[in-house]
């Protein structure tokens, strides 16, 4: 089972380590990422400050395999990467990282979208966006 | 005994992340209609899961001892 | 006009650091990224060890400068960048990285597509494959 | 004077980056036309540019003093 949930926001470093990491593999062509950025969205007047993530760790990792194996037979890919933060993320910060790599480019772009479509819409991970004031409201993915 | 575990909103309105109740010979349905009603969720859209497996038919689901039970909100990673 | 054309490979710290300068824009909540990668294919048992990129690099501004507008005019995008290698780039090197952010996910991944697919075919860079033994043949795209 | 310019695998064919050549009230097809045969370029599959603009009908270019000629072998980038 791949490690996908990291505490607090994903750096730009780590996005930059797993590319290079793959510079030794000769066979790829393409590289596809994706990354979420959490919006300082305004909602009723107060801004949202951060979100607070939270998981439901064991079945998330068996559905992320699931839809990792279910990737793989669908698109002709050499790589998946999955990646979520977990607790606080921070506007501006990266909170979802999908790194797809294959041969050719031609498949990478749809990968990559019915990969972060999977996590949103399969995996247990829940977002609370806390705002300003220190309220909150549950995020609604959209 | 059964373990319940509450995630996101619902843990928030039960005010609890899990717990553990005796099976009793109940059904799933059964027992989810008691922790419904005994932590008010009956406003919450929920799905259920059981054994990290999502339960669609809820009536059919026979439960064995030991079994794990997760009211799960509605899913908002990325 | 925007600087495309890097000398050498792109590195992934340059990669990081242009996915940390967005952090700040909180208006982006979704990133898309391609990335292509010299691949170590093998001509009549012969392996690609480099490609080296030559371009007619005042059209090809123009032309990627044409290319970004009609993007933001097509797809609802707050940046695109695009980079793209000259000189030589050696197998597992990056040469082209194209960066696409947008407030939702929806459109970025057909977005970068349409990016780099405009890059191969409009604009006039041409890449040689050097293999091992100092031969090359000039590339095609397919 | 036109400037003219080489690419790719057209300049290596060539054995030319550049060069500068006179008009003489010549058109566009008449001046690809001495160059390609000059260069041995007729087996070659190429584009042509006129001040950074694919030219895609010939024929019906006329040149000015001063004009810059590309020769375009396929795009190869990414």
């Amino acid at each position: 089972m791949k490690k996908v949930f990291l505490e607090g926001a994903i750096s730009p470093e780590f996005i930059a380590d797993s590319i290079a990491k793959h510079q030794g593999k000769h066979s790829i062509g393409a590289h596809n990422i994706f990354l979420g950025q959490v919006r300082g969205d305004e909602v009723d007047g107060k801004k949202v400050e951060s979100i607070e993530f939270t998981s439901y760790e064991e079945m998330a990792n068996e559905k992320l395999h699931e839809i990792r194996e279910a990737a793989f037979e669908k698109f002709d890919l050499t790589c998946i990467h999955i990646y979520h933060s977990l607790g606080n993320v921070k506007v501006g910060g990266i909170c979802i990282f999908v790194f797809v790599s294959a041969p050719r480019r031609k498949q990478v772009y749809e990968a990559t979208e019915w990969l972060v479509n999977q996590v949103k819409t399969e995996v247990p991970i829940f977002g609370k966006e806390i705002f300003e004031n220190e309220e909150s409201q549950w995020k609604v993915n959209s | 005994m059964i373990q319940v575990k509450y995630f996101g909103l619902i843990a928030e309105a039960a005010n609890c992340n899990s717990e553990n109740v005796a099976e009793e010979n109940k059904t799933l349905s059964q027992i989810l209609s008691d922790l419904t009603s005994r932590h008010q969720l009956g406003d919450y859209n929920f799905q259920v899961a059981v054994n990290k497996k999502i339960v669609s038919n809820l009536s059919d689901h026979v439960l064995s001892d030991g079994d794990e039970i997760a009211f799960l909100p509605p899913f908002s990673g990325g």
